[in-house]
């Protein structure tokens, strides 16, 4: 709280220290630009001498959510840098890839460097430009080498930030197709009641339990 | 609410009113400067100097009725709601002098003056508090906000999500382009009983002496848990089925403790 | 000095009082207008619950330059009114409200949520529509509900810009309020005889309603 009688004394001498400092405060505060000592000693009370308040402003703030900086010539108050994303409202929306988008990128992954010609032939259906656009976009695939083929077409190839997203040292540890095929990945279900089915499918059935819960990438 | 009928015969002191339209009888000409019929009534109370409770409102209309009837016979025109006024008070006043009516419902001359006194008391009163609000410190005024404003980014971001699984599938299905049923892919951590029956029956027929399961792990399959306890689970399997057709011994000598194969082989 | 483990910390638990703190200062700082609680809940990381912050913040600022407000259900950060004298310089030259505009704004804060016609009765005379523009410009009132009463009569009441204007906490703040109520001076009573009087009646509920209960605007 500050008593009247302190600020209208202090039009006639220097208020103290601690008057000046909520002052100087105040007016960095409020002003729509970073701020010169010199106006702020214009603007000051006679007699402050605003450097040692703002040296203390400075030590104060100096932990807080707001900073004293200096910009230039100029005195600023300013948002803690390291609270800036906090300046940041995200709004994320997590979307699930678009089964096209999946399979291209699983075709370059296994098959890179691919051409889209190629990609284009194992999918059977043309890709879209917004596919690649979009697995560039999130990084996960680039352009590699030029095919030395006729027309010299571009290549595409994983990214490390495809291995990090999908939690792979190299590409060579996705899953071949013979471990695909050993794990039933690439084959139709046997037809029920087919013998030399029964132990494995009872396997994986636990296996799929076991697993579900420790899976998540 | 008292309601006088307090003759005074006071006229309009010019001090009342320096800075009010209407600084004295004599000045009775300008409507302009009034926000009404009840504004008109409110500053002519204050002539009363009372209180806005102890008004005398038969006073007060024939106050109203005479500035009105000055400003006709100044040939001033008089809004239609000044006269609508004026008619109302002189009902008002008609009222308050004669005897009621006991015969009919309506108000009485002294209920219709307590209403527009409070109605004057009210009008008083806020105008009082709009002083009041006007006098706060005001925002831009008296206090700031912050001169700088940092804009607030909004950044909306699409995550898209794919699991390797998803990927494996995808491509599985291309690869096989046919209907698949839903699988589990990742076997590295799985130790079939097959496996460890294979590797057990490397033992029948060689006297190792005992062995503790746990330390027969094979290797690569002490690394993390998972694979500690698929290794673990297999094995114990396997020595299960082969303690069944006696190939083994099992043993454990207290519940929990470590469980011990040995090769029936020792014997033969 | 912050070290980026507490901060990175900070995304998946709570982050300690001072953290947030700190945390709740940059957002009502870098921001002009008074922020909700809901939106600095909605921009500080998860599990965050600011209330203690906001607390402890308003008494850290209390005896600064800059003080810690609450308006409505928002907070705001304001320079100290007593050092108005040193701001001139920001000063934004007011525009003289009329007296018409000025009586039909307190009106309109006092008895809220209030119809035209009502404003009319209590000052006599027709409201114009230059007054209640003016006063939406302003963003001093806004439209409330239609009243229940034949014709639906739209309201008016006060904004939270009004009360951040005029360093309001919630209405209940408006100065002499409680005066008026006690002395019945908030009342529409209908003219003695009036045939019209259950609309007048309704009001009062809607109106007593307003302020006897938490008021949030």
């Amino acid at each position: 709280m500050i008593e009247e009688e302190k600020l209208t004394e202090s039009l006639f001498e220097a208020p103290k220290i601690d008057q000046q400092e909520r002052m100087v405060e105040a007016i960095l505060f409020a002003s729509s630009d970073p701020v010169t000592v010199k106006e702020i000693i214009g603007r000051l009370p006679h007699g402050c001498e605003p450097e040692q308040a703002l040296k203390n402003l400075k030590e104060k703030y100096k932990s807080r959510g707001i900073n004293l900086v200096k910009v230039g010539d100029c005195w600023a108050l300013r948002t803690a840098s390291d609270l800036s994303f906090l300046m940041q409202k995200e709004t994320v929306e997590v979307r699930k890839l678009s089964r096209a988008a999946v399979e291209t990128l699983a075709i370059i992954a296994y098959h890179q460097p691919v051409t889209r010609a190629e990609i284009e032939e194992i999918r059977g259906v043309s890709v879209s430009r917004g596919t690649i656009d979009l697995l560039m976009d999130l990084d996960w695939i680039k352009i590699g080498r030029r095919r030395m083929s006729p027309g010299r077409p571009v290549t595409f190839t994983i990214t490390q930030n495809f291995l990090d997203h999908f939690g792979l040292e190299s590409a060579r540890d996705l899953p071949g197709l013979k471990e695909l095929k050993s794990a039933g990945l690439l084959e139709s279900p046997p037809p029920p009641g087919s013998p030399a089915s029964e132990e494995f499918m009872e396997g994986d059935d636990q296996q799929s339990e076991l697993f579900n819960e420790e899976k998540t990438i | 609410m008292v309601i006088e009928s307090k003759n005074s015969t006071e006229s309009f002191d010019s001090t009342t009113f320096s800075s009010d339209p209407m600084s004295s009888d004599e000045l009775i000409v300008d409507l302009d400067g009034f926000e009404g019929p009840l504004d008109l009534l409110l500053t002519l109370s204050r002539t009363q100097k009372l209180d806005l409770m102890k008004i005398s409102i038969l006073q007060l209309a024939e106050q109203y009725l005479e500035f009105v009837e000055k400003a006709r016979s100044l040939q001033i025109e008089v809004a239609a709601d000044y006269l609508v006024m004026a008619a109302w008070l002189a009902y008002l006043k008609s009222r308050l002098l004669l005897p009621p009516d006991p015969d009919t419902n309506e108000p009485t001359g002294e209920e219709l003056a307590a209403h527009l006194a409070f109605q004057l008391e009210r009008l008083q009163a806020m105008r009082d508090v709009a002083a009041k609000l006007m006098a706060r410190d005001q925002l831009g005024r008296d206090f700031f906000a912050r001169g700088i404003e940092e804009k607030v980014e909004k950044i909306r971001r699409i995550k898209y999500q794919a699991s390797l699984l998803d990927l494996i599938q995808a491509y599985a299905r291309i690869k096989t382009k046919d209907e698949f049923r839903p699988f589990v892919m990742d076997r590295d951590d799985v130790y079939t009983l097959e496996q460890a029956l294979e590797r057990m029956r490397g033992l029948i027929g060689y006297s190792i002496g005992w062995i503790d399961i746990s330390t027969f792990l094979p290797d690569g399959w002490t690394s993390s848990a998972s694979r500690i306890r698929a290794a673990t689970a297999s094995t114990f399997a396997a020595t299960l089925e082969l303690a069944k057709s006696g190939d083994l011994e099992l043993r454990q000598s207290d519940n929990f403790g470590p469980i011990q194969f040995r090769s029936k082989g020792t014997d033969k």
